[in-house]
């Protein structure tokens, strides 16, 4: 578990990411049809595309020039309450690589874990406010243990993903207390957060890449 | 879907330009989608911008203009505008002497006005304040919700800030005034129809014929309830007793009573609303100092209205009537 | 039917209710459904009244105030008012300079008109004057019709004549003048949707859900053709067109520009199609010197728009720019 | 045939009118919408109902008076086109009695042509226009042809009905040139015209009154 993590792997990973969301971007914004204003599919596939073309047109090098470009472009393209969120997340991930060369697994977590405390400062979600928050708290938390146990980050990864799709199938009994659905009240009850599945797929694309 | 358009993803830009071409004395950042005073920046003014999703027209381009806005940034439909266009709007305007942000409280507006101000303050070292508008009594203000909604207060307070800023009153002032016709204003809206958001293609809810939503928000929101069709008179009732309640209005109270349509509904209507109001009003010794009746925050083409009442003290009054002159609202010059 | 509307009986003299409280400036003769100026008559000034069926507000009663109207009359929703109508708010605005009747082309408000005026030089002797306003383009102007309908010309007509009075100009100045307006102004619009008039209950016309009916008159009268629906482009070209070939306006005329929304068309969408006009209107060299983008003439609920371009030259314009302060436009003042 | 009318008579007559236009009040409207703006029957039925109000108001004792008083009022409360041309229809007829205090049925047979000349004094129809004019001139006429061929008034006012409903049903295949019917040009052809109905009608009223 001690191999270090490439820029290429990383960026690998961005473009999965990517590509899954467009796949699954009339299902998101269905999902954001049921409880919000439908559109977090395409404001999503709108954001990840543009960062997939920014990332054509710059060769970076680190994985810190890499997340801060992929954040600032989901922040300049994105707009309403993901852009914001998925921006400071992937912006902060950036900050906590730095401009150092290499980057370890544990640097991968650490990441990670500073992306998330970058949504929860952005955005104040507390556990169960059916957010993005309930699907990324369990797969941060996942892959820390993963690596405390020794594992290797790909099947750290894999744990972080289930943690994940169980944290986004946990949103549909919640109440909806932050964002656009927590104006339905009782009503958010029983449809699955879309910012929540959309971290599940970011967490998929993470197995699916090279790590 | 019936709409004047063309592609669906082209309605913003192009508005933008027929908004450029219509009105000679504003200018328009395309590239940002920003509206803005073509005297912008001046010297030791607060500037004042604001933002959000389009489809509220005229809010906030039909309000860039001498005594309210200095710039407005344009959203996609329906979607709050990004940091980008806030920053780069807050840099046009900043004369020296600060910059207001009007944001409506929906979470992706605070969020990406916010994320401006930071970027704003480091890059530029500009003043920013920021106030954020709440007055939609249908939504329970609660730590359990994002918060009240910002509707048909934003323009009113945007027309008495503005007018603060244009008497040379310093940043903090203007936020002081700015949140004080937040605080003293409350409103709440009924759609008869859904709106149709062009790049969905469909109503973005059902309702029945006889059937309205109560409480709606301006970017089709559910409401309170959903109810049986009803005359005005009923509708009206509805509307103002949850906003004299809340703030609470009392026997003797000056307010300017705002009727808004939502943008399918025609102006004879919004009068025989205003007609309803009045009347309540009257019976309850509030008094309407000034009134505004017309469509000025929509939801695309939404039928439907509401109503703000704005709890007023002379200076609000006065900073009301000074002369504005922006594409939607024009007086005194 | 969704409306915000008490009993259908009683639109009319309830949103006059909702005008008087909304405008204290304005008075209101309610027995007579009198929108009227709180200074009028002006001694040596002419009068100029004007009135039609109601539901196209803000016409005529938004435009009563300095610069334009000095009264207008209410009819029933879509029914041309009574003569009585005409002459009461011809005496009442008779300042001994003269009244002009603005009357748009319909079989009814035409002979009305005529009646009041007859009944005004009997019983007041005072002289009076009309013009009849009649754009519309969409219908075939022949001795086989009834010929063209008045449309959005009479908005620019009323707003400079009204001009032209406030300045003094005598009775024949001002007739002579909006007869000009009229001669050199040309309108035609478009629906998506039909209207609903209160009473009936029901769409006056059936438009299929990927249909327009093109050359629609604001009662709902059939136009020239029901089209597929198309985009915004296509739609200014085929309301523009017929425009310009009609006056004809040629390369290197000057024009106030208006694209009017018929009730429950949002501003959002009346943008871009000024953008499509504009655009239209720069490739053929005709120079947009003014322009007006809104709600001014509508036709209840119905969703649509119409184009009006009026060619002008330095006096119209001027008389254009001169203060006006009513409801519904105002500027200078 | 040289029994004169009595006001009472004529004043049965627009009362019976104003019966059958309340009668028949859906079936104009329903023929104006299908050529106008679907508001005839509610204008005449409006108009009929303040002049049998203004008659139970006022004792008129002649002709003149009556007529006047009834033409006075459609004007003042029909509006459109149907209330100047009714209206002026009526004022004519009472100009014609003057303030004579007896009429005899080629008084009433004047009066009638005047009001003809009325309407189109008013409107400018002219024949085959498809207008109220198209049921009216053709019973004007019948009425005079009768009293000069020594026939009794009820006998001339039958000829006249009928006239009127020959002149009524001829306006279906006419192409309107006047009024709000007109703007359909093609479209008017194979509708009947609402006005020459409310013609008709008014005859008809005439032949159930005690003349
Ligand atoms: N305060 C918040 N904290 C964390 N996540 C949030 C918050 N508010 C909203 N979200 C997430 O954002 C998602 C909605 O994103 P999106 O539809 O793109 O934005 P908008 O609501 O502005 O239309 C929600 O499903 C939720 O997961
Ligand atoms: N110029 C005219 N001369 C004679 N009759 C006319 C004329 N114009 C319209 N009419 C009659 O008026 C009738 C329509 O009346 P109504 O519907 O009450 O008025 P409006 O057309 O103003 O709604 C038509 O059916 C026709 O018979
Ligand atoms: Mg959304
Ligand atoms: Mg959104
Ligand atoms: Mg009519
Ligand atoms: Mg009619």
């Amino acid at each position: 578990m001690d191999e270090n993590v490439t820029t290429a792997v990383l960026e690998e990973w961005v473009r999965t990411f990517a590509t899954l969301i467009e796949q699954n971007r009339d299902y998101l914004t269905e999902l954001d049809a049921a409880i919000g204003d439908a559109d977090h599919g395409s404001n999503m596939d709108r954001g990840m595309k543009a960062a997939v073309a920014a990332l054509d047109d710059a060769a970076l090098t680190t994985a810190g020039a890499l997340f801060t470009k992929v954040g600032m472009t989901l922040v300049s393209t994105v707009g309403g309450a993901s852009g914001p969120l998925f921006g400071t997340f992937f912006l902060r991930m950036g900050a906590s690589f730095g401009d150092s060369d290499t980057a370890s697994p544990r640097d991968f977590a650490a990441a990670l874990r500073a992306g998330l405390g970058g949504v929860v400062a952005r955005g104040k979600a507390e556990p169960g406010d059916k957010t993005m928050y309930d699907a990324l708290a369990p797969a941060v938390d996942a892959l820390d243990l993963a690596l405390e146990a020794q594992s290797q980050l790909a099947t750290g990864l894999k744990a972080a993903r289930d943690a994940a799709a169980t944290g986004r199938d946990a949103t549909t009994p919640m109440l909806a207390r932050k964002g656009r659905a927590s104006y339905l009240g009782e009503r958010s009850v029983g449809h699955q957060d879309p910012g929540a599945t959309t971290v599940a797929l970011l967490l998929e694309a993470a197995t699916e890449s090279s790590f | 879907m019936k709409k004047l358009i063309n592609d669906p993803n082209d309605v913003v830009a192009e508005a933008l330009l027929g908004i450029e071409a219509a009105h000679p004395d504003l200018q328009v950042d395309h590239h940002n989608k920003i509206i803005y005073r073509s005297d912008t920046p001046k010297r030791g003014k607060v500037g004042i911008i604001s933002g959000g999703g389009s489809g509220h027209e005229p809010l906030h381009g039909g309000f860039v203009g001498l005594g309210m806005l200095d710039a407005a940034c344009a959203g996609e439909v329906f979607t709050s505008p990004v940091p980008d266009q806030m920053l780069a709007a807050t840099k046009l305007v900043d004369g020296g002497a600060g910059v207001l942000h009007v944001v409506k409280n929906y979470t992706g507006d605070v969020m990406n006005f916010e994320m401006s101000a930071e970027l704003a303050s480091a890059e530029t070292g500009a003043r920013v304040l920021s106030v954020v508008t709440d007055d939609d009594v249908a939504v329970q203000d609660s730590t359990w919700t994002a918060g009240r909604r910002g509707v048909g207060v934003t323009v009113l307070l945007e027309k008495i800030a503005g007018a603060a800023a244009e008497q040379g009153r310093d940043l903090d002032q203007v936020a002081q005034i700015a949140r004080t016709v937040n605080a003293n204003g409350r409103s709440m809206g009924v759609a008869l129809t859904s709106c149709t958001v062009p790049a969905a293609g469909k109503p973005t809810f059902d309702l029945g014929e006889d059937e309205m939503e109560l409480g709606v928000g301006i970017h089709g929101e559910p409401g309170r309830q959903r109810l049986p069709l009803a005359p005005a008179k009923e509708i009206a009732s509805l509307l103002v007793e949850p906003i004299l309640t809340d703030l609470p209005f009392s026997s003797g109270d000056a307010v300017i009573a705002f009727v808004n349509g939502l943008g399918g509904t025609p102006l004879i209507e919004l009068y025989v609303m205003y007609n309803e109001v009045n009347k309540i009003l009257a019976g309850r010794g509030v008094r309407v100092a000034r009134s505004l009746v017309g469509s000025y925050i929509t939801s695309l083409d939404m039928a439907g209205s509401s109503i703000t009442l704005l709890k007023v003290d002379d200076e609000l009054l006065s900073l009301w009537d000074a002369p504005v002159r922006t594409p939607a609202l024009r007086w005194g010059i």
